[in-house]
């Protein structure tokens, strides 16, 4: 990114996903739950009726997987004053919380103060967090989304990451994936259960691509289909596209609540073995300070010894330097790996040691 | 010739490996700094190959006779003492090859007498075996060292300085070759070039002899 | 859609546009004025010169490859680059055997036995032109005056003049002020008298990130302070300061071969320290070296320690994060693995939690 | 006064411009034994000090005895040999009865770090280049030192080999010669003239 600050910022390529408004893949499939508050106005729910309802609903927050009704209840135990809606996504291609927010400000807005009410939080204090680093997009992300102010997260891959070990160091926040709180709006209202998820389909081998509501559980193949495939893809991606997983199989794959996006591409990018040519684009890229190809020499040579010195404990996996490698090697999964592997072995050794 | 059993095929094998896929200087490590400083015309590389046969080969003949004799401490002394009265044959046995011979080895002909075979090999080797089997290693060590001495110097001597044992051949001249760093190169590259030929050839991979048995006081 | 005929590819599934072919284009675009200002002053034998380094790194560079069984990679120009950064570095009336020579010398003599593109320890063209500076130092050294057209083939009769560098050595005045030096018609290396080019081509190659700041930037102050300090000529200090950096192949060779990544350390202060201490030597082989222009020599000294400013820094970094100079029972090279390759899991392609990059 | 300088200044030549590994290839067998050992590198290097700065000291005024007769080319190896002799003895019974576990870790390798090339080329480049007390003494002491340099880089620049991917034929002593050749290439640029061998 700059010259002093080592890291690097995606291009991130949302366009046109963002723009476009949300699609309901299966209208149908919505199911509703006997809500015993029916006739109370979502605004005048007392808290306890509030988590009754995500209870009821069974929303699970996508950001981190837990259930709504147990991060409401153990956020209220810990006495929070501010609730943030997450919709910060670094990874290029993926907008599916990002689309939310933009399209559906007020459904956030009143879902945030029923949290912050839920949780008895500061009423006042709610915000919408968003990656600030998102240049080529049509619609500009405003200052304030429906009265909520939006909270700007910029700088380096991976933004989500540090925004969230920023959250923990703080202790008083709560936040909440824009995806949950769409759900939590709709059970209030209209006692609808989450059976969807949100998933942005996009990738050059898309026809039109877009964000789309889709129950959880339906086949990858069939969201490709709904979309429709200018080409034969040579990969399809599972997840982000920087974190994401590709598949061989996409009758089988299901999507999950967590999933942010599928992609699939036209040609993989040609990993044919090449050598590292010691660039050293790597050791810049690495947000954590670390000297990626260095480390991933080490790996290669299986220099234990010197992979501790050189801290690969720190690496996050955040595949910066994968990225930016000029040869395609993938750095980022072999330091991975050799982390892993290095802590097992140190695992071992304490229990083999504990155990004499 | 009577049948030649197991042992002793194995023994003569150990020698003629000495030659070339287990050189001394290439593969060993061992004379290796007369050669690269020393060997920088074909005269030297001559004179070097000459002295160190004529000092390595009675030491290790002698070497089970003094081992027989001398307790294990002294017997680095008798051999010092034998291969540097053989340096005195060496120097008359080099003289006749051209009159500027000693100045242009300078310091680098009496090092020989103290080599590592004569110090380490000897010792270590050549004490248990018997004196025929020493003698072919003598000869086996000398022709090695004779054959990477007259590589080196033969080359350095063409494209350093253009001529042959003196006689022109090539006008230009690259007369950095006659330098220490160039004698590592070149020796380095010839070293590869025997590795190659050995994994080519699949011969046995060298062992050095004082990895195993670490020599005595 | 066929179902199986997917591929699997490991984690980030967007790469960067850059490949082995734009990184080494940028060398080559950064070089490419330097050759045409060498053409407009020496005539077309600049470009042979060029062509000629740049066609026998490259065969030479394949065929080393080929014999170490790999696969030659056509895309990787990296010794096209070492072979067009030879000539620069000799006078335009250079006869072709010596870059030839200082070819051969670079790639199989630096590059080949440690391994090839990625792996020399030693800058190919400062060896390649240290061989050909110590075999034929009177060849290498002469100049020719600029804005003469030279023969392309054969003898070359060319009215050789001073370089400003030789000046310096033998303490005369330089002829030319410092203006001239600067617009570059002054007689030196082909490559290494226009400042402002080289300048501009250095900038061209920051701004695409080819080369980091942190060595030439140090390099520059120490070298420059020294010339402060000690200045070599007559008239005031900053004009010594002018002389002294803008003369021989120094400023050339802090843009294209200090900032070479593969020889020079790779943390960020490292590489200021390597900077640091290579313009310090630089300037010392100047006072007292035997040669005109010490810069190669010095820089092939610096590469010797290189790894060693890494290995320090590293330590440093590691006292300040965990306190102690190296880890707990850290023993080199001993507990790992023995010599032949541990097979690393292969990179698993299990599903990667969110939370692992999440939380 | 001049003493001292001159004493500095051939301890600086000989670690430096002279250095005994890069610009006069001597002791490589011992040099190869201290990368594979290097534990033992102080213990040795510590020996390898004392014995060639106390065989120079030796040597010295037994050099003008010998120089006077006319065979000086012919007897001088003989004088080194049994200075080296001597010296090989006085280590041997002066540690053996004064500190024994001294005497008894340096046992294995005291004959082979006395009889090699690395010292008696020490004491025979003071002689060949005519050089007073002084100068021997600080020459001598600056070779066993550059020795213990030499080794500690080459033993860097070997781990940093270690992490290349050195071709199959060139792996072991090979690229070690080829790393020594840049090496001293590095070191003349120091001198930039031809040694006197």
């Amino acid at each position: 990114m700059s010259f002093f600050v080592p890291g690097i910022v995606l291009e991130q390529r949302k366009e046109p996903m963002l723009s476009r408004d949300m699609v309901m893949m299966k209208p149908d499939s919505l199911r509703t739950f006997q809500n015993p508050f029916e006739e109370i106005l979502p605004q005048e729910l007392r808290p306890e009726e509030i988590t009754e309802v995500a209870r009821l609903a069974d929303i699970i927050d996508e950001s981190d997987g837990r259930s709504l009704y147990e991060e409401l209840i153990e956020a209220d135990k810990r006495g929070v004053d501010a609730v943030i809606a997450d919709a910060i996504d670094d990874e290029p291609f993926i907008s599916s919380q990002l689309n939310i927010a933009l399209h559906e400000p007020e459904k956030i807005a009143l879902a945030l103060e029923l949290c912050a009410k839920a949780v008895h939080a500061d009423l006042s204090k709610i915000y919408v967090a968003v990656y600030r680093h998102v240049f080529d997009i049509t619609i500009r992300i405003p200052k304030k989304l429906a009265g909520v102010e939006v909270m700007r997260f910029g700088g380096r891959y991976p933004a989500e990451t540090r925004a969230y070990n920023k959250f923990r160091k703080e202790k008083n926040t709560l936040t909440v994936g824009t995806g949950a709180l769409l759900h939590l709006v709709r059970a209030a209202e209209r006692g609808i259960s989450q059976t969807s998820c949100f998933v942005t389909v996009a990738g050059d081998a898309i026809a039109n691509p877009r964000n789309v509501e889709v129950p959880v559980g339906t086949p990858v193949s069939e969201m490709l289909r709904f979309c429709g495939l200018a080409a034969d893809p040579e990969t399809v991606i599972v997840g982000g596209s920087m974190t994401g997983r590709s598949i061989s199989d996409p009758e089988e794959e299901k999507v999950g609540v967590m999933t942010r996006g599928v992609l699939a591409f036209r040609e993989s990018y040609k990993s044919l073995g090449y050598i590292c040519i010691g660039c050293g684009r790597c050791d810049h890229a690495c947000p954590e300070g670390l000297s990626a190809s260095q480390l991933r020499r080490f790996a290669e040579f299986g220099r234990r010894d010197l992979l501790e010195l050189y801290d690969v404990d720190r690496c996050i996996g955040c595949g910066s330097c994968s990225y930016v490698c000029p040869s395609r090697l993938d750095i980022g999964t072999t330091i991975f790996a050799a982390k892993r592997s290095l802590a097992a072995e140190k695992a071992l050794a304490e229990k083999g040691g504990a155990a004499e | 010739m009577k049948k030649m059993n197991a042992a002793t095929v194995s023994l003569m094998n150990d020698s003629f490996r000495k030659i070339l896929f287990s050189n001394p200087v290439l593969v060993g490590g061992m004379v290796v700094g007369e050669i690269i400083i020393g060997a920088t015309s074909l005269q030297n590389a001559i004179a070097l190959s000459i002295t160190f046969a004529i000092v390595t080969i009675p030491v290790l003949l002698l070497a089970p006779l003094i081992a027989y004799f001398v307790p294990k401490t002294w017997r680095i002394l008798c051999y010092a003492l034998v291969s540097m009265s053989m340096l005195f044959t060496a120097q008359a046995a080099v003289a006749p090859i051209s009159p500027t011979i000693f100045d242009s080895l300078g310091i680098y002909l009496p090092l020989l007498a103290l080599n590592t075979v004569v110090v380490a090999y000897s010792r270590l080797i050549s004490e248990e075996k018997g004196v025929v089997f020493n003698l072919l290693d003598g000869i086996c060590f000398s022709l090695g060292f004779l054959i990477v001495a007259v590589l080196i110097g033969g080359i350095r001597e063409l494209f350093g300085s253009g001529t042959l044992w003196g006689y022109e051949i090539l006008q230009r001249k690259a007369s950095a070759l006659k330098l220490p760093f160039s004698g590592f190169l070149i020796a380095g590259f010839l070293a590869a070039a025997v590795e190659g030929l050995r994994i080519v050839f699949h011969a046995k991979p060298y062992e050095h002899f004082s990895g195993g048995k670490e020599d005595q006081k | 859609m066929n179902e199986h005929g997917l591929i699997l590819q490991n984690a980030p599934h967007v790469r960067t546009s850059e490949s082995l072919f734009t990184v080494m284009g940028d060398m080559i675009v950064a070089m490419a004025p330097l050759y045409v200002i060498a053409w407009f002053y020496y005539g077309p034998r600049a470009l042979l010169l060029g062509l000629t380094g740049a066609a026998t790194a490259w065969v030479l560079d394949m065929l080393s490859v080929l014999a170490c069984g790999r696969r030659p990679d056509l895309r990787d120009l990296s010794a096209v680059v070492t072979g067009l950064l030879i000539p620069l570095l000799m006078p335009a009336s250079i006869p072709y055997y010596v870059v030839v020579t200082a070819c051969i010398v670079a790639i199989l003599a630096v590059k080949f036995p440690f391994g090839g593109t990625g792996n020399n320890l030693f800058n190919p063209a400062a060896v390649g032109f240290a061989f050909t500076a110590i075999c034929w130092p009177e060849l290498v050294f002469s100049y020719p005056a600029p804005m003469q057209e030279l023969a392309v083939a054969g003898e070359v009769a060319a009215k050789t003049a001073v370089s400003p560098a030789h000046n310096l050595m033998l303490g005369a005045i330089p002829s030319l002020d410092l203006f001239d030096m600067i617009l570059g018609n002054a007689a030196g290396p082909m490559g290494a008298t226009n400042i402002l080019v080289i300048l501009a081509c250095g900038l061209y190659l920051l701004v695409r990130r080819t080369i980091g700041w942190r060595a030439p930037l140090s390099f520059l102050l120490v070298s420059g302070l020294m010339a402060m300090m000690w200045p070599r000529s007559p008239f005031g200090t900053f004009s010594s300061v002018g002389w002294e950096l803008c003369s021989g192949m120094l400023l050339f060779g802090v843009v294209f071969m200090i900032t070479e990544p593969v020889t020079s350390p790779k943390r960020g202060f490292a590489k200021v320290l390597y900077g640091a201490t290579s313009g310090a030597v630089v300037m010392l082989f100047r006072y007292f070296g035997g040669f005109e222009d010490g810069f190669v020599f010095a820089l092939i000294l610096m590469n010797v320690f290189a790894p060693l400013f890494d290995r320090v820094c590293e330590n440093v970094l590691h006292k300040i994060r965990h306190g102690t100079l190296l880890p707990k029972n850290f023993a080199p090279g001993a507990e790992n693995p023995p010599k032949e390759k541990k097979k690393l899991p292969k990179p698993s392609l299990k599903k990667k939690t969110e939370t692992e990059v999440g939380a | 006064m001049t003493i001292l300088l001159s004493f500095f200044g051939a301890a600086l030549t000989a670690l430096f411009l002279e250095n005994i590994v890069f610009a006069r290839a001597l002791g490589t067998s011992w040099l190869l034994y201290m990368l594979k050992h290097p534990k033992e590198l102080v213990r040795y290097s510590v020996l390898l000090t004392i014995i060639t700065v106390v065989a120079s000291l030796i040597v010295y005024p037994l050099r003008d005895f010998i120089t006077g007769t006319g065979y000086a080319y012919v007897l001088m190896p003989i004088l080194f040999i049994v200075c080296m002799s001597a010296m090989y003895a006085l280590i041997y019974f002066v540690t053996k009865r004064f500190w024994p576990e001294v005497f008894e870790n340096i046992r294995k390798r005291l004959a082979s770090a006395t009889f090699n090339c690395a010292i008696l080329g020490s004491l025979l480049i003071p002689y060949n280049e005519g050089m007073d007390l002084a100068r021997t003494l600080g020459y001598s002491l600056g070779m066993s030192v550059g020795f213990v340099f030499a080794v500690v880089l080459i033993g860097a620049g070997m781990e940093r080999i270690a992490l290349c991917r050195v071709p199959k034929a060139f792996r072991g002593l090979p690229v070690l010669l080829i790393y020594l050749g840049l090496l001293s290439l590095a070191f003349y640029g120091l001198i930039g003239h031809q040694l006197p061998t």
